[in-house]
């Protein structure tokens, strides 16, 4: 490898397209007009495919854009919504620069997907450019990797309008004496990675924690007194076989720790 | 014999015959000095075609005058008619040359330095054959002149000199001779039957229906032949693109005209009396219905701008035909009132064939002009610099498409209501023929939009794929032919309600036949109001009147504020970058109908194997006279030469070229054209 | 035989209630597309606003477009309110006489064609030219069928005429039944190919030609476009009711009949565009190499048309 | 994937091969008991990897550069064959290109399998396959600089963003018509393709007379990225996000590549539930295509009932791992969720209620008008060509070959029963479709067996050490057919190389064959029947190599090689 | 085409009604990862993790913070951040619906306040993660003093823990370290 080059120095940007001013103001007036009838035409700039497959979901019966006037065009000359996927590979700068061209004016450009957004998981490759708005102007951003179709139809019902924006910018500053509180402080902290790791390889890390979670607070509570007596309540109460499987294997942790505490 | 005075149209017929004939010696006598002998002979022919235009057009009422004076054969005496019929054909002979001369003023100096003096000679010789043709009234000098025809039209052919252009002319030359062979055999028959030459005798005498029938049948292929029915066509496609295009607009446009003059003149004028059976009428509908629907889709293969018209060509003689046909089965039938419509729908698209397609060749010759190529694969967008050319080729298409309310719309639906009334009103095997005939129309009609559409838009719309950066609009000449035209398409449209009973008396007055109501106030009728109605001011007007409606709409509603129109960058080609490969062009246009109809197209390729026989004969026989040239010049030409060098240098100017080699080409193609006579 | 005033209006009438009900029809077609996918779908005014907006966007032009492309929306739509002038739709005659012929019917519908193609070429694309190949070899596909169906109609009344056709079916003064109905079944398929619905929308088959001669226009040119092909959509299907199934058309001018007969009209309309939802969403497009096979099947139903009228059955 | 018996499955290969090239092998490593390296000298390359492919009926599965010149000073080659014959194995031929003269002897002109991972190795590695007669670019795109290597180690930093240089496209694209031709362009933003390639259609009106096409829209440099900024347990990631439709295909080829590699023993419950992802995984791909293939032909109303049903499956995925597409549900050793009881009855009552709607609709689709016409004899493969140049998933069992790697080469939750395999012989687009359809109910019966039949025990296992420079290669059969995956380790928690090969890089170079002689309307349906994944494919694609040239430029080219280098076996 | 007509009118609307009624979620689906700052200790263990590099934690020596933040535009939803997180600050929710009209309304950052070696003074951590570290570990301490020590000892930099070992067991083994040299 070369000596450490920093990213700035490396990185060119594209020659991206910005937008006239005139434009813009028209963009509020295009918003009234496409209210309840929206053309849009789909821009891959190198996707994984996901994208796409999710946009097809939500013109399906399922989740049916259509009801709001939404409709996939094969033209952008028809298009009043350019929807850009992908994180702008190389190869695909000319061909979503040529689509925005081909779109009449104004038009709104929504970037779908992590990649779309930032370049997502390959923002700082060679062969990307990393994001739409690296070489369009982007007005919408629907995140997710893939957006799902309902993420899909929310993120235009927001462009539209229809919907209001929830996410907000926020910065939390650290307040007075915040402090985290423990996790189980009452029960030995190698007796819980233990339990908790053991829970993960079982169930994994969703499944495990939620288990495990039961497992320590079982053992932590004070009824009934005998733990053993707590655990085979715990065990008699769950229905899921598999469960039950853990729960033996975790006890079976605790008394391997408890047997070597003891030697 | 009516004597000869300005008042009488055969005297301005004369006046026509002398000023064509004067301006083509003149323009001879230019020799090398092109710009005069263009002068010359394009006013000339642009004079003569005005005064027989006059001649042809007060010829149109009738009656017949006729003029008539001893020649120099005791057996036959030179007799001109002018009736109706011959005025209209002679109407049409003269626009076409007042025009094309025009034209000519200007598009011949693309010729300068390779003959135009004898291209002019020609010319003129050339109309003033056809003009000839159509009036006289002796089979023999019928013939004589039928000869001049082919001779000089043949030298058109070859003018360009080009391997192509001379391979072509010869074949024309083969098929000109065999038609004339027929065709004379023909009047011998009725000659025999007669014994006279005159035309005048054929008319009134009785032939016995077997004699008759055989005349008709010569008669048929011989000027078949000369109009270019299928299967008899394979000259046309080939031997008109190669003329220069005012001679190509006057072939294509009138000289195979002559042959369903002819055809008419045998089958109605001549063997009228003798009165011809039903199947005479049904033969030559069969005729035009495969010669128009073949014809269309031949040229729809076409990518040679010339070719294609001249297919068109083939198709509209057979859209002619088809009224010819029922005219004739009318006649058989004895319902007058069918035949004159049948008749009247043949001619009135005879008289529209010669205008649009005399328009699109000059077009199509005004695109050479520029470009000098004849592929429309290399031309493309030339609306925006040729606009006048562009918008005359865009109505002679809409109006050959028989698009209302141009005039080829109104012939046509002339025709389909001659065959619908013939499918009412007819014996039983014409019943089922109509409307068979009529979905060969139908089928024409569809493909010659698509042909044309394809000869349009590859020609004139979308992006270029020429290398010419400077191409400009023509000449004012060429302009003002294109335009007088052009505005003959939309005349013989829009006055439809005029126009078509002048023609309806030609029809009615060559089948000898009343005249039949073909207009009522501005409205066409069918022989009666309530076969069916036609208005072509009334489309007209209500077309102008509902396209204001479109554009309110689109004013009212796209409101203010609007982004201003652009262009955008490219064509959109899903997304990759556009190139000049990837706009359609007229091959794959048609491809979808070169699919479809596959064994059409090998019809047409096992007719043209047939004659490529011919032409392999004529390439060993140039091949072999290239050979034995030395010895000839050494033995025979030589001595001779050298005798006549005064009249050798005179004769040379005539091509410009090597005479000796034409002298050549002329007797080897008869030594052929004998042999396959003979065998 | 000129129209006379309240001939005009009835023309003026029929022409712009087509024109303004177009939208409406082919917005009901997009919700019975959605209803044969199980979804809600869009409203039935759904067109109405996609033209409203499109009316509001930017033209682009393809750079070496010209006046055709630019004028042909435009021509298309004079054109086809032309016919509606000529077709007899809410009454029994034509509304115009003069316009009224079968042939001329054709032929306008042609000059609509030469355009529309016409465009696909000089827009420069290359899915619009073999759009425009298409829509011209479908063309050529089907006039037969039509002629010889119309042709057949034409000899059971004696008369060319779209209003004698239309007044001989209605009265029953047809010489053969048989002959009628197998006409009226032939041009009922030539009809629907007009429609250039599935399986016969090769011009514009999106999937293939990216909507064909429609792809290159923008804005108020692309909404007339759309407005023009759901106009002719309507009056090919009343062409077809006119002339077949002329039940309820008015006889007179009358403001009461003429009405009547818009109202027979809308309800045949809705009923034959439900079919032609429902056949058009269950069926694959036919692979264009294969569409000559279909449209000889009209042919073979129109010819059996013009045998049952010969032998008078 | 035990590497410790002491069976060697393909033992007869490996001495097959030494009797043909007896002094060309020069070593012979087994990184499992299914999986052997052979190194051999550079100038028997071609020759071993012919026998092997067509003597021994092995088919070619891919093909790795790496540029190991940090470890021996050389360019590995490994040319990767999966037997097809009695030992059912992969065989890696394994070849090193000096540093100082960058090439080698050209596979193709032998193998015509291998063009594109020959053109692939000379854009990222800037070895010069010498008698290649393809000398376009794959991957890299138009704009990218001449004579810069990605893959190459020195040659930049992962992030490397050099200036286009060119704002224009220059490819060059093959036309092999005879007559006059118009291009039809389809892509890179074409309404029937959701994902982006230039697909050139030569075609004379609606005939298709030839077609070439350029891939690598979706190039990234995902394989540079696997080697810099990422953990080699974090990859596992980057191969969901291989593809949007058959992602986790290649997380778990990713990952198998690794275990096979470090010896890891997945816990069965682990693989099982691999297993049943992947199938549930082939279900939502195969109704999708399903789906597409009516949109293709206009049959919008079974492409609608399709997704409406395959909506089901996508709420299975959901469910058993958090998402519909990106299941990230791999790591180095197992899986990261399990499945319950709640889940694994809701899946059971699903799959029972899918299979009868897939078969209603299967039976509306075979039923609907038209769709006959348009997939009966349309775009044929022929099964010479398949030979010749590997083809994989339906696309190759469309055209009777009997090949699936779940029963070939068993790996995950197959090893336990013969998966079955679906074979049909019509060799057109009909043909696959079906082979689609049967295998969306074996799906559905493995996922069924496998839930009730999950085995105990846990779902990962961390109990492995890294160790440097272990490779080995990992497969899946993806819904489109082989994933195959090769995966070095580094020595530095990264990997040294990853080389990721998806199932459509195999299938792109016949579809040329497929194209020509059908027509324009044919061409998205042709398209979408190899079920193609662009972005699967990364970087490459590309045309076969012409035959008629091959010959005689491979022949000079080669020519001059063997002179230069006297001992060329290939004399 | 009858079978087609049958399975429509089986079937019915199809279509949800999201957005117009709640939406349709499923259980454990992986949303927006929602991050609590107060239980947050800025260890960092997430911003390793992220494969997408979704998250980063930025280091300002001169204000005294360090400040954590999520890109949800640049996030792949893959759950490694809840995975690997000690305190359960940072989880997976339903939510899906994050588009946004102004790119910077994706991102969510926490700033915490930086912990300074009480032995050379320099940044070297958070307070809070010092402090939990402390707490937790200080929770096994028996007693105290035990207690006291570890905290104070968590309260060093790894560069200095290093050294002060060094010197510890230099000073506690002196035989060893000589055996060592």
């Amino acid at each position: 490898m070369n000596a450490p080059i920093f990213r700035d120095d490396l990185t060119i940007k594209p020659q991206g397209l910005s937008m006239s001013n005139e434009v813009a103001a028209l963009k509020g007036r295009l918003l009234k007009s496409i209210g309840r009838s929206v053309y849009v035409y789909r821009v891959d700039c190198g996707g994984c495919n996901g994208c796409e497959i999710e946009i097809f979901a939500a013109i399906t019966p399922i989740f049916d854009a259509e009801r709001f006037g939404i409709k996939v065009v094969p033209s952008p000359r028809h298009a009043d919504i350019l929807l850009y996927t992908g994180a702008v590979t190389r190869a695909m700068r000319m061909p979503g620069l040529r689509a925005y061209e081909a779109a009449p004016e104004p038009k709104i450009v929504v970037s779908y997907g992590a990649c779309g957004n930032t370049g997502g998981i390959f923002h700082d490759l060679y062969c990307v450019w990393g994001g739409t708005d690296q070489i369009v102007p982007v007005d919408v951003y629907i995140p997710g990797c893939p957006p799902s179709p309902q993420a899909t139809i929310y993120g235009f019902a927001m462009a539209l309008g229809l919907l209001d924006q929830k996410l907000k910018e926020t910065h939390h500053v650290e307040g007075e004496g915040e402090s985290v509180p423990l996790i189980h402080p009452e029960i030995p902290y190698a007796l819980r990675v233990a339990v908790e790791r053991r829970a993960r390889e079982m169930a994994g890390y969703l499944h495990g924690k939620v288990i495990a979670e039961a497992f320590l607070a079982a053992l932590a509570a004070p009824e009934p007194a005998s733990v053993e007596a707590r655990l085979a309540a715990l065990t008699a109460q769950e229905s899921d076989p598999r469960v039950v499987e853990i729960y033996g294997q975790l006890r079976a942790v605790l008394r391997a720790m408890v047997v070597e505490q003891a030697s | 014999m009516i004597p000869l005075s300005i008042h009488n149209p055969l005297a301005l017929l004369a006046l026509s015959l002398a000023l064509f004939a004067a301006g083509g010696f003149a323009s001879l006598l230019c020799g090398r000095n092109d710009a005069r002998a263009i002068r010359i002979a394009g006013l000339s022919g642009a004079l003569g075609g005005l005064s027989g235009l006059v001649a042809g057009l007060f010829a149109l009422a009738g009656p017949a005058t006729s003029f008539s004076a001893t020649g120099p054969f005791p057996f036959a005496h030179f007799v001109l008619r002018l009736d109706p019929l011959a005025g209209l054909l002679v109407a049409v002979i003269s626009a076409l040359a007042l025009v094309g001369s025009i034209y000519g003023l200007a598009y011949v100096r693309e010729y300068a330095g390779r003959g135009v003096a004898a291209m002019g000679f020609f010319m003129n010789v050339f109309i003033a054959s056809m003009l000839l043709v159509v009036t006289s009234d002796n089979a023999f000098w019928f013939l004589i002149f039928f000869e001049m025809i082919s001779l000089a039209s043949y030298f058109l052919v070859i003018f360009d000199q080009e391997r192509e252009a001379v391979s072509a002319g010869f074949l024309y030359f083969v098929v000109a001779h065999a038609g004339s062979v027929l065709i004379m055999a023909a009047f011998f028959l009725m000659a025999n039957a007669t014994g006279s030459f005159d035309f005048a005798a054929f008319r009134s005498a009785h032939i016995p229906e077997p004699v008759a029938s055989i005349a008709f049948v010569l008669g048929l292929l011989g000027f078949g032949a000369k109009a270019g029915v299928i299967p008899l066509h394979v000259w046309l496609p080939r031997a008109h693109p190669a003329a220069p295009s005012h001679a190509s607009a006057l072939m294509s446009g009138v000289m195979i005209k002559i042959g369903v003059f002819g055809i008419v003149k045998v089958a109605v004028d001549l063997l009228g009396a003798s009165g011809g059976p039903l199947w005479w009428g049904l033969l030559v509908l069969a005729v035009g219905a495969v010669s128009s629907v073949l014809g269309v889709i031949y040229a729809l293969a076409e990518h040679d701008i010339k070719k294609l018209l001249a297919y068109h060509s083939v198709e509209n003689i057979g859209i002619i035909l088809l009224g010819v046909g029922v005219g004739m089965v009318g006649l058989s039938m004895n319902q007058p009132v069918l035949a004159a419509l049948g008749f009247m729908a043949g001619f009135y698209h005879l008289v529209n064939h010669a205008v649009f397609k005399g328009l699109l060749f000059l077009c199509a010759g005004s695109v050479i002009f520029r470009l000098h190529t004849k592929s429309m694969d290399h031309m493309g967008g030339l609306s925006r610099q040729m606009p006048w050319t562009a918008v005359s080729f865009l109505i002679g298409a809409l109006a050959i498409s028989a698009i209302p309310p141009l005039n080829g719309f109104v012939s046509e639906w002339f025709t389909y209501q001659s065959l619908f009334r013939a499918a009412r009103d007819g014996e039983w095997a014409v019943r089922v023929a109509a409307p068979v005939a009529a979905v060969a129309l139908a089928l024409t009609g569809a493909l010659a939009v698509m042909c044309f559409v394809k000869a349009y838009g590859v020609i004139f719309s979308g992006p270029a794929r020429h290398h010419h950066h400077d191409v400009k609009e023509v000449p004012s000449p060429m302009r003002v032919g294109m335009a007088l035209l052009a505005l003959a398409c939309v005349a013989l449209g829009l006055a439809s309600p005029w126009v078509a009973p002048v023609i309806g008396h030609v029809a009615s007055a060559t089948a000898g036949l009343p005249d039949v109501v073909l207009a009522q106030g501005a409205v066409t009728v069918p022989g009666d109001a309530g076969q069916a109605l036609l208005s072509t001011p009334v489309i007209a007007v209500m077309l102008l009147a509902m396209g204001v409606l479109p554009v309110l709409i689109k004013a009212i509603l796209s409101g203010h504020g609007r982004p201003a129109s652009r262009r955008g960058a490219a064509p959109w080609a899903a997304g990759y970058l556009p190139d000049s490969h990837m706009p359609i062009t007229a091959g794959s246009f048609a491809q979808p109908i070169r699919m479809f109809f596959r064994p059409l197209y090998s019809v047409r390729d096992q007719l043209a194997a047939r004659w490529n026989g011919v032409e392999h004969g004529f390439d060993d026989l140039t091949a072999a006279a290239r050979r034995a040239e030395p010895r000839w010049d050494v033995e025979v030409i030589d001595p001779v030469v050298a005798g006549t060098q005064k009249l050798g240098e005179k004769l040379q100017v005539i091509q410009g070229g090597d005479f000796r080699i034409y002298c050549l080409y002329i007797i080897a193609a008869l030594v052929v054209l004998l042999a396959l006579v003979i065998r | 035989m000129l129209p006379d005033l309240p001939h005009l209006a009835l023309a003026g009438f029929q022409a712009t209630a087509l024109l303004a009900a177009a939208p409406l029809v082919s917005g009901f077609a997009r919700v019975m597309r959605a209803k044969m996918h199980n979804r809600q779908g869009p409203g039935l005014l759904q067109d109405y606003r996609d033209i409203v907006k499109l009316m509001q966007r930017q033209e682009v032009w393809p750079p070496d477009s010209g006046w055709v492309f630019k004028a042909m929306p435009m021509l298309v739509m004079a054109v086809l309110l032309v016919i509606a002038t000529g077709t007899p739709i809410f009454t029994l005659a034509p509304p115009i006489h003069v316009m009224g012929d079968l042939v001329l019917s054709i032929y306008l519908y042609a000059l609509a064609r030469f355009f529309l193609s016409l465009s696909g070429i000089d827009s420069g694309s290359s899915f619009a030219g073999i759009g425009a190949s298409r829509e011209l070899t479908v063309g050529v596909l089907v006039e037969p069928t039509m002629l010889l169906s119309l042709f057949v109609a034409a000899l059971l009344a004696g008369s060319t005429d779209e209003g004698a056709i239309a007044t001989a079916i209605a009265n029953g003064h047809m010489q053969s039944a048989g002959a009628a109905v197998l006409a009226g079944l032939a041009f009922a398929f030539g009809v629907y190919v007009e429609l250039g619905k599935l399986p016969y929308d090769m011009a514009e088959a999106e999937q293939e030609l990216q909507e064909g001669p429609l792809t290159e226009y923008s804005g108020p040119s692309l909404a007339l476009l759309k407005w023009a092909l759901a106009l002719k959509q309507t009056l090919v299907v009343g062409w077809f009711v006119g002339l077949f199934l002329p039940f309820g058309a008015s006889a007179d001018l009358s403001i009461d009949g003429v009405f009547n007969g818009a109202l027979a009209f809308a309800l045949k309309a809705l009923v034959i565009f439900a079919i032609v939802g429902v056949l058009s969403n269950a069926v694959a497009r036919v692979r264009f190499r294969f569409t000559p096979r279909h449209s000889w099947a009209g042919v073979g139903v129109a010819s059996l048309a013009f045998v049952f009228y010969l032998v008078g059955v | 994937m035990n590497a410790h018996t002491p069976l060697r499955i393909g033992s007869s290969y490996v001495a097959a091969l030494r009797a043909k090239l007896p002094h060309a092998v020069l070593e012979e490593r087994w990184q499992t008991d299914r999986q052997a390296t052979i190194t051999v000298k550079l100038e028997a390359l071609p020759e071993a990897v012919r026998t092997l492919y067509y003597v021994h009926d092995g088919w070619f599965s891919t093909m790795a550069g790496n540029d190991e010149r940090g470890l021996n000073g050389t360019y590995g080659l490994y040319y990767v064959l999966s037997m097809g014959g009695a030992e059912k194995c992969h065989m890696v031929i394994h070849a090193q290109v000096p540093e100082d003269k960058p090439e080698f002897p050209a596979v193709t002109p032998l193998v015509p399998a291998a063009v594109w991972y020959e053109r692939e190795v000379r854009d990222m590695f800037g070895l010069e396959p010498v008698g290649l007669p393809d000398a376009r670019r794959l991957v890299l795109p138009d704009d990218w600089p001449d004579g810069l290597y990605p893959l190459r180690k020195d040659s930049m930093d992962y992030r490397f963003r050099p200036a286009p240089t060119t704002d224009a496209e220059n490819y060059p694209f093959i036309n092999d018509a005879k007559q006059e031709t118009t291009v039809v362009p389809l892509g890179p933003l074409h309404v029937t393709s959701d994902e982006p390639g230039h697909f050139r259609l030569f075609v004379d009106g609606e005939d298709i007379i030839d077609a070439d096409y350029r891939m690598f829209y979706v190039h990234r440099g995902m394989e540079k990225l696997a080697e810099t900024r990422m953990g080699y347990h974090d990859v596992t990631f980057l191969a969901d996000r291989v593809c949007g439709i058959c992602g986790y295909a290649h997380s778990v080829a990713y990952a198998n590549s690794v275990e096979n590699a470090l010896g890891i023993v997945v816990p069965e419950r682990g693989q099982a539930i691999r297993s049943i992802l992947l199938e549930t995984e082939r279900l939502h791909s195969h109704l999708l295509n399903l789906g597409l293939a009516c949109h293709f032909v206009g049959f919008d109303s079974g492409f609608m009932q399709f997704f409406r049903v395959r909506e089901k499956t996508m709420m299975l995925a959901e469910m058993l791992t958090g998402h519909r597409k990106t299941y990230s549900m791999n790591l180095i050793g197992g899986v990261r969720r399990d499945i319950l009881a709640e889940q694994k009855l809701t899946t059971l009552k699903t799959l029972g209620e899918l299979r009868c709607e897939v078969r209603r609709l299967v039976d509306i689709l075979l039923s609907t008008p038209n769709i006959g016409g348009r997939v009966t004899n349309v775009g044929r493969l022929d099964p010479k060509v398949a030979r010749d140049h590997s083809p994989v998933g339906p696309v190759l069992r469309g055209s009777g070959f009997r090949r699936d790697t779940r029963a070939d080469h068993p790996f995950a939750g197959y090893l336990s029963g013969a998966t079955p395999i679906n074979v049909q012989t019509g060799c057109d687009v009909l043909s696959r479709t079906l082979v689609r359809v049967s295998e969306v109910f074996d799906s559905m019966a493995i996922i069924e067996n496998l839930l009730n039949d999950t085995p105990a025990g846990p779902i990962l296992t961390e109990d492995f050490t890294y160790t440097p420079y272990k490779f080995a290669l990992g497969f899946t059969e993806a819904p489109r057919g082989e994933d195959i995956h090769w995966s070095m380790l580094g020595d530095n928690q990264k990997l040294y190389r990853w080389r990721c090969r998806a199932s459509t890089y195999n299938n792109w170079p016949v579809l040329r064959h497929m194209l020509r002689g059908n027509t324009v309307s044919d061409a998205p349906l042709i398209v979408a029947s190899i079920d193609p994944c662009y972005s699967c494919t990364d970087r490459v694609t590309v045309v076969d190599v012409k035959k008629s040239t091959t010959k005689t430029v491979a022949y000079k080219e080669m020519e001059r090689y063997c002179r230069e280098r006297t001992s060329s076996p290939l004399k | 085409m009858f079978k087609l007509l049958k399975e429509i009118f089986r079937t019915g609307q199809a279509t949800a009604l999201y957005p117009f009624a709640p939406p349709q979620t499923i259980k454990d689906s992986r949303g927006k990862p929602e991050h609590d700052p107060v239980k947050c200790i800025a260890c960092a263990a997430c911003t390793g993790a992220c494969p997408a590099n979704a998250l980063s934690m930025k280091t300002d020596v001169a204000a005294g913070t360090r400040t954590w933040a999520i890109n949800y535009g640049q996030c792949v939803f893959c759950g490694r951040c809840q995975e690997v997180c000690p305190t359960n600050a940072i989880a997976l929710t339903t939510e899906f619906e994050l588009a946004v009209a102004r790119k910077d309304d994706l991102i969510t950052r926490a700033t915490f306040k930086l912990a300074y070696c009480r032995t050379c003074g320099a940044a070297f951590s958070t307070l809070k993660e010092v402090d939990y570290v402390a707490r937790l570990l200080g929770a096994l301490a028996e007693t105290p003093k035990e207690a006291e020590r570890i905290r104070a000892h968590a309260e060093i930099c790894p560069a200095c823990k290093r050294r002060l070992d060094v010197e510890e067991m230099a000073q506690a083994n002196p035989v060893r370290q000589m055996e060592c040299l």
